[in-house]
């Protein structure tokens, strides 16, 4: 269903586009970008134009970052850890779920309408059910909804990567007259481990987002998202802005990471 | 270098058919093939895009099997043999494991065979040497030429030191020059294994330059139209410059001719679309 | 020998295609085989497992089983012929989901072409200068790492504020503006890999025939980005109608099936049922979205010939 | 009724007004229900347009920042506000009792708040917890001390024994443990299934829904200023229509889009009813006194973090009986009953499900 | 079909050097190459992978410029040629763009530069006619073998009637008996339009089958090592049987050894990788 979920893993450019001397210039315009935009919403935050209430400015927010930034680290490390279970556990049976829909035509078949379903849920809809069925005082609900965001994107790419093998090297494995578990470890899973991580790159932001927002519907405090809302609901935008710098961050963390192992394991094929 | 007593043929194929069924109907795609390959002895199977050759190739490889008659290598079933890695097989693509190293790639049917590593370690280190890699053992599939990745798939098509070697268009995809070098190189190489080979080929210059017996192929079903011994020496002995040789020329034109169905090839074949 | 004349199959190419219209009504076989399964395990598991759900160490990982937690799927099913309420004329359930959907899927539709607009837009600028997607590329797959929930209220604050002569802004709008910005990313980021597919073949093809940027994007960018465009589309679609829903939920607008979300959701202790129906609606909103969009990439046949079969 | 009609006959043109809710439409905001359909918003010269909410607008944010012309909020929230910049003005104590409840098993071990400690405690969040920090001050008790559990829409956590006290209005959740079968019995908890305890019966209560207005344009807008008294008639009026017919009542927020059943709503109306009536000083009028106690508590609760919802007193503006006293002069006049002496509560049924 | 007076050379290179900047230093592609073509002359690029053959040709075509020396194409400069569509080229791949049938793929350069519909459909049809793919016009390429393909690519390079044709590589993905088809066919087409042809191939029978003269190219910085004039009389009249005249092997003969350097040509050139 979700097509572009399965957006191939990344290719080198063509050739003729190398980077030349441009490297800098490409490599510092998001930052200047960046900067730019911080500096003119200062600019309007500052000028009074806007009142300060409404739009906090960059400097107030970051003198709220320094304020709680231990509670923005603990918040983070609770947000974090539901989102990385929720990973961790939405890839397993992410690729699990792929490799039995790679078995059998009939299975994947059967699988294809939950997925379709699970890949157009809302977070909102499901939070408070999985709540009452995991428990309120728990972060499983939490976890479960990271996972189930975390699957799709691993079990299409998975499922994609599974189908990938080159009849070459299938005809090879055979001429070798190897064992199924021999083509599937030798070829069938090294093809699509490229892949896979295509997915578990899509899916890292997306499981700390998911983590993030299923703590507005109910469950243990002190995460991320129960923080920004509580400090919204307080009217204390800046410090809730702060909370949302954090998120960013945890968010660009993860999906960081994913991108390396991404580039790590796709760097040959 | 593996001189073991060799009794029956290479391959015999007997009246082999194979059809295959496909959306729009069913497709001959080989029909009444008796081939005989010797041990030792280098073929080449010729013949327009098709005609089967592929086919008959995968059949004797048993990665397909015959609609009707028999493929038996070393006499015993194509499948027994395959069981046995009796053979060693090489593709138009290079089929490397581009997560492999060269090393590593050479290794894969030893691996997949449980040899120990040590053994693994001695025979890829001399099959790199057989096939002029020497230095680039660690090396990975992306960061050689095309000619380079074919004579890995060639080491790795040694690897079990087969008496038989299946190539289907093993340097299709090289550039002229390159294909030529690699040609001389394989003329090398199996005159060392003393291996017999099942070559297939779409070139008439490389299947002449290779071969013992060049089979010509007519598409429409499958068959073999002509068999043309090439009276150019022992392959072993063949050079470069052979290509120079007026008996090149005149074997080329004979099989030029076989192919073009006995007469000599006109341009004026009709508007055939291919 | 005489095995090796039974006729098999071990390649990809040898498996018989069936008619597309068979493959089509398999399709779907499976799929409602699988929606029954999961309906029996369900089922099975409420039978079976234990009430209070399997506890290992602190953790539960299997659900409680109560009805509170786990209705029957009849009656969930049987739920959604009942009426809202008590009260006099309420409608059935359903329907009223199934209202509630078609207002959120209006709204999801202009999130849509808004984001898509954007994110073709953004695509076309990125694509044209080199140094603009260097520059906006990273903060545009970092704007998704931001949980547009704590921006509904700010967005819906500044929305109530704009009016430019007979126009005022609405509610809905707002809700638009947050789908419209789960919709714009994937539509960017596809549309330029697609912008930036054509071979460089073909790209010197259009330089010999000394043609300009926009002819380029015209007879060439924009037809090769196609099969980017179409799942890209789709996902924007998906994204679209949660994007809608969250800020229905979160703006509090009326009449949609966020409010239902909320509604029913706080119904649920003592109409377990009932929670789950707008949960049914926004999924069913979201595959016909989706749906929609894949009707609409069917009609593009010409431009996804290239597209692998899998 | 918005079309422009400049300079016509003062008296036909109706002043636009716009009302934000704190939640979804429901009988909590009944009064204000009956005020516009009643016609007593109208009669007033009003257009009264009321916005409800969702999940995450803050009302007294949507009136700071020009949104609306009032909005309805718990007066501990704005308090909050106001500290953080908001320039808002209390100009009707609606509710003059607490309706928060913590609700425990009756079997259980809780009794009173002094039991909280190392309990897992129910609450919604939001600013609605410092209730109970501050009740468990008086007792000795710090926030750290219990496992507050953020509890969404329903009473699942509680029924499922995730927590071992949720928060409960009165007016309606309250209501939803009552209109859910107990697996047990097959049959609908009873009261007696409970142990309830009443922020109202401790220190902690704080004032709750209140209608507050733009400080700003209090002080410099003559129009504000007559709007606002008009407001407040036909809201008071609203109210007493509340007190006076709650099915009625019930059945005018059911079709402005409450969700709830008939049994549900009537309960709520009811249970609302009883927090604002009787009110001795007339409805929305300011107890300075209760407000200090609210003021006092916002400074001395200290939340899970260590934060305080205030570190100073409110500014005088924060609050203003001008208004409301000026609208119940003229409904006294009028012959309306504005303390609600003679109120008496109805009894309402609930039913399963809250239908 | 397009006798205009041409009174100028088709293509002039004179001194061109070209050097690319790599991410490890400088490589030269070109060094001090001067070449005349003549209208109406066939001319084949010949050389070992990397000498710069593709280079040359993109100079030629304005896709890259020359770090010094000047190229001009019927008397302007390159650039002033391609902005007046003075050549038409084709690639190694056919690069038909897949969403247009046979018919849109050819009238593209047509439809780029403004022809009205009818002129279009009209000289579609006579190009569509040329290359012999009567019945293929509403097809798509993906419906059409590798040899019919190319045919629509160089129909399509002939759309706008230019008098000089560029290709490189143009059967190098063709299997060798669709490629000697193609080849006949080409020649055919180059006589019936009268356009110059640099052709860049690896394969020496090609080069001789269809050249006037066959450039070859050395690497390293790339040069021209040899220009080989073709004894075997106009181009227009060559069929399919030359390929099997004593002429035709000396020609290559002759072709081969330029390439490998005057000497005739012997394996042992050393453990060569590529
Ligand atoms: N798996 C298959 N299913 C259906 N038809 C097939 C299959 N494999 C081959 N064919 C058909 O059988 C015929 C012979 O194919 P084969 O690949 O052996 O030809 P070939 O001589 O190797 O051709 P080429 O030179 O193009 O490689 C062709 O008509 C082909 O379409
Ligand atoms: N854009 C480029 N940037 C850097 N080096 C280049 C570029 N294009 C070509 N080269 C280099 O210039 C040399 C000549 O390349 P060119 O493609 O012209 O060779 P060729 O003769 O066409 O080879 P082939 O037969 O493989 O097509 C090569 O060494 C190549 O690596
Ligand atoms: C998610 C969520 N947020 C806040 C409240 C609190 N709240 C807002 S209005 C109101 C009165 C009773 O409905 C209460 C308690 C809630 N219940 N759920
Ligand atoms: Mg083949
Ligand atoms: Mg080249």
């Amino acid at each position: 269903m979700t097509g572009a979920a399965t957006i191939a893993p990344p290719r080198g450019r063509p050739p003729g586009a190398a980077w030349g001397s441009g490297g800098t210039a490409r490599a510092v315009a998001p930052i200047v970008l960046g900067v730019s935009v911080v500096a003119v919403w200062q600019l309007i935050a500052g000028s009074g134009l806007v009142e300060a209430y409404l739009l906090p400015s960059p400097a107030a927010i970051g003198a709220e970052i320094v304020e709680f930034w231990p509670s923005m680290v603990s918040a983070g490390a609770i947000t974090g850890l539901n989102a990385l279970v929720g990973l961790v556990a939405g890839t397993l049976i992410g690729i699990i779920s792929a490799l039995v829909a790679s078995t059998r035509r009939s299975l994947d078949g059967m699988l294809a309408p939950i997925v379709a379903a699970l890949a157009v849920i809302p977070i909102v809809a499901l939070a408070p059910v999985l709540n009452t069925m995991f428990g309120a005082d728990s972060q499983t609900g939490r976890q479960l909804i990271a996972a189930l965001a975390a699957f799709v994107p691993v079990f299409l790419n998975t499922a994609r990567g599974l189908r990938q093998t080159q009849p070459v090297h299938r005809d090879l494995m055979r001429s070798y007259a190897a064992s199924n578990a021999q083509i599937m470890r030798t070829i069938t899973l090294r093809t699509a481990a490229p892949f896979t991580f295509t997915g578990i790159r899509l899916a890292s932001s997306l499981a700390v987002i998911s983590a993030l927002v299923a703590e507005y519907f109910g469950g243990p405090r002190g995460g991320l998202g129960g923080l920004i809302s509580t400090s919204a609901a307080s009217s204390a935008y800046p410090r809730a802005w702060a909370y949302v710098v954090a998120a960013i961050i945890l968010g660009l963390a993860f999906s960081l990471v994913a991108s390396g192992l991404e580039r790590l394991v796709s760097r040959r094929r | 270098m593996t001189e073991s007593v060799i009794t029956t043929d290479a391959v015999t194929v007997t009246a082999v058919d194979k059809v295959f069924e496909a959306a729009a109907g069913q497709v001959v795609a080989l029909s009444g093939i008796d081939l005989v390959v010797e041990p030792g002895e280098f073929v080449s199977l010729i013949g327009p895009s098709g005609c089967g050759k592929s086919t008959l190739l995968r059949l004797i490889a048993d990665l397909d099997t015959p609609s009707s008659g028999s493929v038996e290598v070393f006499g015993t079933s194509a499948h027994q043999a395959r069981v046995d890695q009796k053979y060693g097989i090489a593709f138009q693509q290079a089929g490397l494991l581009p997560w492999r190293s060269v090393a590593a790639n050479i290794a894969l049917p030893l691996e997949l065979h449980g040899s120990s590593s040590v053994e693994t370690r001695e025979r890829v280190a001399e099959l790199i040497a057989l096939v002029g890699l020497d230095d680039f053992g660690d090396r990975y599939p992306d960061e050689l030429s095309g000619g380079m990745q074919q004579r890995v798939a060639i080491a790795r098509a040694l690897a079990k030191k087969p008496e038989l070697l299946l190539m289907d268009e093993p340097f299709g995809a090289l550039d002229e020059m390159t294909r030529e070098y690699m040609q001389t190189e394989l003329l090398r190489i199996s005159a060392e294994t003393g291996a017999a080979v099942v070559f297939v080929t779409h070139s008439i210059p490389e299947a002449v330059y290779l071969s013992d017996r060049v089979v010509v192929m007519s598409p429409r079903p499958g068959r073999i139209a002509a068999v043309v011994p090439m009276a150019l020496g022992s392959t072993a002995s063949r050079a470069d410059d052979l290509r120079e040789d007026g008996a090149f020329f005149e074997m080329i034109t004979a099989v030029r001719e076989a192919l073009h169905g006995g007469a000599p090839a006109s341009s004026a074949r009709g508007v055939e679309n291919r | 020998m005489q095995a090796a004349t039974v006729a098999r199959a071990p390649s990809r190419r040898t498996r018989t295609a069936p008619p597309a219209s068979r493959a089509r009504a398999r399709a779907w076989g499976f799929g409602a085989l699988g929606l029954a399964a999961l309906a029996a395990l369900w089922e099975l598991y409420k039978l079976l497992g234990p009430a209070d759900g399997l506890v290992i160490g602190e953790v539960r990982v299997l659900p409680r089983t109560s009805d509170l937690a786990m209705p029957h799927i009849w009656e969930t099913a049987g739920r959604l012929f009942e009426p809202v309420t008590r009260a006099e004329g309420a409608r059935v359930l359903w329907l009223e989901v199934a209202i509630a959907a078609s207002l959120t899927l209006g709204i999801a539709a202009a999130g849509w072409i808004v984001g898509v607009t954007v994110g073709l837009l953004l695509a076309l600028v990125m694509q044209r200068w080199r140094l603009a997607e260097s520059a906006a590329l990273p903060w545009i797959i970092l704007s998704q790492t931001v949980p547009l929930i704590a921006f509904a209220p700010v967005v819906k604050s500044w929305g109530s504020r704009i009016e430019i002569g007979a126009f005022e802004w609405q509610d809905w709008m707002s809700v638009a503006v947050i789908a419209s910005y789960l919709a714009f990313f994937p539509v960017a980021v596809g549309a330029l890999k697609g912008f930036q597919s054509p071979d460089r073949l073909h790209l010197e093809l259009m330089r010999s025939y000394s043609v300009g940027w926009w002819q380029t994007m015209r007879y060439l960018r924009i037809p090769a980005a196609v099969p980017y465009l179409l799942p890209a589309l789709r996902l924007a679609a998906a994204n679209a109608v949660v994007g809608a829903v969250v800020a229905e939920v979160s703006t509090g607008l009326q009449g949609g099936i966020g409010r239902l979300v909320i509604q029913y959701a706080g119904q649920a202790s003592g109409d377990p049922a009932k929670a789950w129906a707008p949960i049914l609606g926004a999924i069913a909103l979201g595959l016909i979205a989706a749906g929609s969009v894949a009707l609409m990439g069917a009609l593009a046949r010409n431009y996804r010939r290239t597209e692998d079969a899998s | 009724t918005t079309e422009e009609a400049p300079e016509a006959d003062s008296g036909e043109e109706l002043t636009p007004v716009t009302l934000q809710l704190q939640w979804l439409p429901q009988g909590q905001f009944a009064g204000y229900f009956a005020a516009q359909e009643q016609g007593y918003f109208e009669e007033a010269g009003l257009d009264v347009e009321i916005i409800p909410s969702g999940g995450d607008i803050v009302p007294q944010d949507a009136l700071a920042n020009g949104d609306v012309d009032y909005a309805i909020a718990w007066v501990p929230k704005v308090l909050g506000s106001i500290e953080a910049g908001a320039n808002v003005t209390n100009i009707a104590q609606i509710f003059q009792r607490s309706g928060t409840l913590q609700v425990a098993w009756a079997d259980g071990d809780i009794s009173s708040v002094a039991d909280f400690e190392g309990k897992k405690i129910g609450s919604w969040g939001f600013g609605n917890e410092w209730e109970i920090f501050a009740a468990m001050a008086e007792e000795g008790l710090d926030a750290s001390t219990v496992e507050i559990i953020t509890q969404d829409f329903n009473m699942n956590a509680f029924l499922a024994g995730d927590i071992d006290a949720a928060q409960a209005m009165t007016y309606n959740e309250y209501a939803q443990l009552l209109e859910a079968v107990d697996p047990e019995t097959g049959e609908l908890y009873t009261a007696d299934d409970f142990t309830v305890i009443s922020y109202e019966d401790t220190v902690g209560a704080m004032l709750q829904d209140a209608i507050w207005a733009d400080t700003e344009r209090l002080e410099s807008d003559a129009d504000y200023q007559e709007t606002t008294v008009a407001f407040l008639k036909a809201v008071i009026k609203g109210w007493i229509f509340a007190a006076e017919s709650p099915e009625e009542a019930a059945q005018i927020t059911i079709d402005a889009g409450s969700g709830w059943g008939p049994s549900h709503e009537l309960w709520m109306v009811n249970e609302t009813n009883k927090l604002i009536w009787p009110a001795p000083n007339g409805i929305g009028y300011i107890d300075e006194a209760a407000f200090d106690a609210t003021v006092a508590a916002a400074l001395s609760a200290v939340n899970e973090s260590g934060a305080s919802l205030i570190t100073e007193e409110p500014p005088a503006s924060a609050w203003t009986n001008e208004y409301i006293e000026q609208a119940l002069a003229e409904l006294e006049a009028e012959g309306f009953d504005i303390t609600g002496d003679s109120f008496t509560p109805i009894e309402v049924e609930l039913l399963e499900g809250g239908n």
